[in-house]
């Protein structure tokens, strides 16, 4: 399926879906994050799409809002998108997990909940995976500062 | 049956993997790939990246005229340059000049920045492997020779 | 008196206990740390514990340059760190919009499939040992060397070798290359059969590896792994063929993608024994025919990379690693994340490894073939 | 002379002709143990810088060559760290069975060497139950392992401990019975009695053919596993347990169980040497023929160490050719295939040896 037409059958399903193509090879879709969830779910099991396979979860920071950015492809139909969710609370992020659609979100998910500080709804297991348990701070958000050890030129 | 048929399969399989070891056994010292290091020497080729050096002509003079390309361009802050502005007495023009080129060997991690980024091709890669010392500090190195100077026909 | 509490009391008492696999254990291969709880010797639960070597990656990366960043890579998965090279370079050269020649693209892959040889060969060095082989460490690291020699001479390094850059390679290759890779494949052909002989057949070792550490295709999918644990639950993920780079995206190169649909250990470890003779057939189908051109498109002398989202994928020796640059238009990226494929495959650990004994874990975790510095970046 | 065993001589030499009475038996007993333990201690030394050769060997290695000509001192040198490397332990070990346990393997291991027949007339002690003696012996040693890996209060060990005590009382049956199995052609437990069965007889693994290669083999296989060595090592498993029950020991606490994993090793091939390949018997007889007694003894003790050597290199090559097995294959591997097979066998030798189907010596 091309890019337009998954965007065609996708668009209908949610209100407020916003689709962006801009200098990247894929189908984004930004989608709020109440509907996270919903959407991930519909793009897993609706047959047309079938998108099972997430190779790729990465945390954001875009300054004002954090966000986490899924890659997605169908390995039966072998077409791919992202879906981008964004969240403007910085003190108490937090998001729905995808763990439940897809397991390798549990790992990817502790990942960026250390390093960017988004809390995860309904995972099974939200402790720190990669800091150590006293670490201050978030390191990959942008406003992240360590005197020490961030040399900066 | 089945039973039988088991183990003699696994006798079977396991004399095959015997036949290897004992292969190399009976060959033992035409296969030894081993180098005894001290005495035998590993071969060194000639893009080897052992550590940044300045190379230094007859006269005591190097090819570095301080313009700090590769301080700005090493990524582990690895280089310091430390340099003046000396009276060149032909010219008259005070002309920047290295006082100590300071290379940091336990911070580099031999990406070729430095020496893509030098203009005069004033630092090349040396071919030295055998860096280990008693002493962290011995690993700073100056990479002018002391007393030396830029060359003359090299422009900034 | 209570009969229930009689009974608790004469009977045994079973208690389920944790131990600490790692960071210093020498089944997992560097600093993964993975916190078991055990009953007996059946496993019950596997955390993973990880960071022991996360340098921050990601991070410094956002304050490198793009020709700084190459180096990097190299220390991420630092057994095929010509493919991470290759992943950002081919990344970095999708955005400037660059089309290298032909010849970096013969030269990438041929460096590529070897570092995929090389990297193969460890794997099968240590997982012998993992499994109390230890001779077949020494036959694996014998056949490597002759790899790594051949890296020395053209790249300069032997294990970080740093030799992609934007819009093309560092070095030409060296004049002995092709007939030091052509001396390597005859060399290797014969060698090859020997790691069958030694391991494959051997009733221990195939009763150690089959039906050990089933992982279903659905469960691969769902878990995101990808190279040969993938190919070896019957799951398609080969980049090469998914989404062509470099030479395979130039010629019609013939190579097969070895799948099985077991899903064990064995399973793994023949696919990657496969792959081993598919890299083989592909360096020599491109070694013999490498065209003429540049070796270095001119880049910019600082590269500013458009505003967008790139993102790149190759196929590593342990999988897929996908690089995902966001871009602000500055000199360095806004953002970039590094899809590692080990730290997917780890996630399916613990799935494979509850309900089977310990001994079967170092099993599962030498044919996963974590490599601990590409998990935690 | 007449039928007295160099021992004895030597002790009648401590006792009669010194005169010293009782005191000379004893003196003369702590004397033959020194060497004893001098040349054992030796031994095992060697046999751990002879593991590394024929391991270097294989793996395209040298091997040790650095300490001495062929790296000949370097077990000497490495015996002198251990001596001098401080003992540590840990804080939660029971520090009374944690010492204790290191002597169980070594003392077991020296024990059993006293009653072996390294030549005609060199033989400590020649009691008519000598085989029953040594697998009675040989299983103590797993006491100490057991209790190091438990009193050393370290999981790890544990593991290891517990595996030891699984592994080696399942194996103890095997190496019995195929021991058994031989016994019914001698039909004699007494060493020196088996290897006078084979002076006349021929080895006895030509005797009893069939079912005796059989019974070698399970032996061989047992024994390895009795012994604790690849690839039935899972009680050190390095790649599982670290090091497994000696993870908390060091130094010479350490060497004691090193080194008696070593003689284990001697000792399990000395076994196989007298029961199945004639002791020091030489092969045809061919120096049984020498009329100087001296002579005949050192033939005797070479050709004796002559097979246990190439019994350790066949251990040394399983060892660094075969993957280890997991602990349930270690178990099935003894219960299901080698202890049924076992049972048959000695009923095909019962059948032959009542029979009469022994293979007579044609020399």
């Amino acid at each position: 399926m091309t890019n337009q037409q998954l965007q065609d059958l996708i668009n209908p399903w949610f209100e407020n879906l916003a689709f962006t193509e801009e200098a990247t090879e894929f189908l984004t879709v930004t989608v709020p994050k109440e509907k996270l969830h919903d959407l991930a779910e519909k793009l897993k099991s609706n047959s047309k799409t079938q998108f099972d396979y997430l190779f790729c979860e990465t945390g954001m920071d875009w300054g004002e809002e954090l966000g986490v950015i899924y890659h997605l492809r169908s390995t039966t139909h072998g077409h791919e998108m992202v879906v981008k969710v964004t969240t403007k609370d910085r003190t108490t992020a937090n998001l729905d997990t995808v763990c439940d659609i897809w397991k390798t979100a549990e790992l990817h998910e502790r990942e960026i909940h250390d390093l960017f500080g988004i809390k995860f709804n309904n995972h099974p297991n939200m402790e720190v995976l990669i800091l150590p348990p006293n670490w201050d701070g978030y390191p990959l958000r942008k406003d992240y500062v360590d005197e020490v050890n961030m040399i900066i030129r | 049956m089945s039973y039988f048929s088991e183990i003699y399969r696994g006798f079977k399989t396991l004399i095959n993997g015997f036949r290897v070891t004992h292969k190399y056994f009976i060959n033992a010292r035409k296969e030894i790939v081993t180098v005894q290091y001290p005495e035998e020497r590993p071969v060194i080729f000639d893009r080897f990246k052992g550590e940044v050096i300045m190379p230094h002509d007859e006269n005591n003079e190097h090819a570095c005229t301080g313009c700090q390309a590769c301080e700005i361009a090493c990524p582990n802050g690895s280089i310091e340059i430390i340099w003046d502005r000396v009276l060149n007495e032909e010219t008259g023009k005070k002309k920047k000049t290295i006082d100590k080129h300071i290379y940091h060997l336990s911070m580099c991690t031999m990406c070729s920045q430095c020496i893509e980024a030098c203009p005069t091709g004033a630092i090349i890669w040396g071919q030295e492997f055998e860096h280990s010392v008693t002493d962290r500090s011995e690993l700073t190195k100056v990479l002018n020779n002391p007393g030396s100077k830029v060359r003359a026909d090299v422009e900034d | 008196m209570d009969y229930e509490a009689q009974i608790k009391k004469n009977q045994f008492r079973t208690e389920e206990y944790k131990i600490n696999m790692g960071p210093q254990h020498p089944a997992t291969h560097g600093v993964l740390r993975l916190n078991l709880t055990i009953d007996g010797e059946i496993i019950k639960r596997v955390e993973p514990d990880l960071g022991y070597i996360h340098r921050g990656i990601e991070k410094m990366c956002e304050y490198d340059s793009y020709p700084q960043i190459i180096h990097l890579t190299d220390r991420m998965d630092y057994l095929s760190s010509h493919n991470n090279n290759e992943a950002v370079a081919l990344a970095i050269e999708k955005a400037l919009e660059i089309e290298v020649s032909d010849r970096v693209k013969y030269i990438r892959t041929i460096v590529g499939e070897l570092t995929r040889l090389a990297s193969h060969q460890l794997w099968w060095g240590v997982m012998g040992m993992d499994l109390g082989a230890l001779t077949s460490y020494f036959y694996g690291f014998r056949d490597r060397e002759v790899i790594n020699d051949i890296f020395e001479e053209t790249c300069g390094a032997r294990l970080t070798m740093n030799y992609s850059i934007p819009g093309g390679i560092r070095y030409d290759i060296h004049k002995n290359f092709v007939q030091r890779v052509k001396d390597f494949i005859v060399h290797f052909r014969s060698k090859l059969p020997e790691y069958d002989q030694l391991l494959t057949g051997n009733i221990i070792f195939e009763k150690r590896m089959k039906g050990v550490g089933i992982l279903s295709k659905e469960d691969a999918i769902s878990y995101g792994v990808s190279g040969p644990v993938a190919r070896a639950s019957g799951v398609k993920s080969d980049i090469r063929k998914i989404k062509p780079y470099s030479a395979f995206a130039v010629q019609d190169i013939d190579f097969k993608e070895p799948i099985y649909t077991e899903g064990d250990a064995y399973s793994r470890y023949k696919v990657r024994i496969d792959e081993m003779w598919e890299s083989m057939r592909i360096i020599e189908q491109l070694v013999d025919n490498i065209p003429e051109g540049n070796i270095k498109e001119p880049t910019k002398a600082v590269i500013k990379l458009p505003k967008g989202e790139f993102y790149q994928r190759v196929e590593t020796a342990r999988g897929e690693l996908g690089v995902y640059i966001n871009s602000d238009g500055k000199k360095s990226p806004y953002r970039m994340k590094f899809r590692s494929p080990g730290f997917s495959n780890l996630s399916a650990l613990e799935d494979m490894a509850v309900g089977s004994k310990l001994g079967d874990l170092v099993a599962m975790m030498a044919t996963l073939d974590l490599v601990v510095p590409d998990i935690d970046r | 002379m007449d039928n007295k065993t160099y021992i004895e001589q030597l002790i009648s030499f401590f006792s009669n002709d010194l005169g010293w009475g009782i005191w000379g038996d004893v003196t003369g007993w702590i004397v033959v143990a020194v060497v004893y333990l001098a040349f054992f201690a030796v031994t095992g030394l060697y046999l751990v810088l002879m593991e590394r050769k024929v391991a270097g060997w294989i793996q395209l290695r040298h091997g040790p060559n650095r300490v001495g000509p062929w790296g000949l001192f370097q077990t000497i040198g490495d015996a002198i760290k251990l001596v001098t490397k401080e003992l540590t332990g840990t804080a939660k070990a029971d520090k009374f069975l944690y010492n204790l346990a290191p002597y169980f393997p070594i003392v077991a291991a020296l024990i059993s060497l006293s009653v072996f027949a390294f030549s005609k007339d060199l033989q400590a002690f020649d009691i008519n139950i000598g085989l029953f003696f040594l697998t009675a012996v040989s299983s103590v040693g797993v006491i100490g392992i057991l209790l190091g890996g438990w009193a050393s209060n370290n999981k790890f060990a544990l593991i290891g401990a517990m595996r030891s005590g699984v592994q080696v009382i399942s194996y103890e049956l095997s190496v019995g019975l195929s021991l058994l199995t031989m016994v019914l052609l001698t039909g004699s437990l007494q060493l020196s009695e088996i290897i006078e069965v084979q002076r006349t007889g021929g080895w006895l693994i030509y005797q009893g053919h069939i079912p005796a290669i059989i019974a070698f083999m399970i032996y061989m296989i047992a024994g390895t596993a009795e012994t604790n060595r690849a690839p039935f090592d899972l009680i050190e498993a390095e790649s599982e347990l670290g090091a497994g029950y000696h993870t908390e020991y060091s130094g010479m606490k350490f060497a004691y169980f090193f080194l008696a994993e070593f003689i284990n090793m001697f000792i399990i091939a000395a076994i196989a040497v007298t029961v199945f390949f004639g002791g020091w018997l030489s092969p045809f007889g061919i120096t049984e023929g020498i009329e100087i007694e001296w002579l005949q003894a050192i033939f005797g003790v070479f050709w004796f160490v002559l097979k246990v050597g190439m019994i350790i290199v066949l251990m040394m090559f399983f060892r660094w050719t075969y993957p280890r097995l997991r602990i349930d294959q270690v178990l099935t591997l003894e219960w299901k295939y080698l202890l049924p097979l076992n049972l048959m066998n000695i009923v095909l030798m019962a059948i032959m040896v009542w029979a009469g189907f022994t293979l007579p010596w044609p020399f």
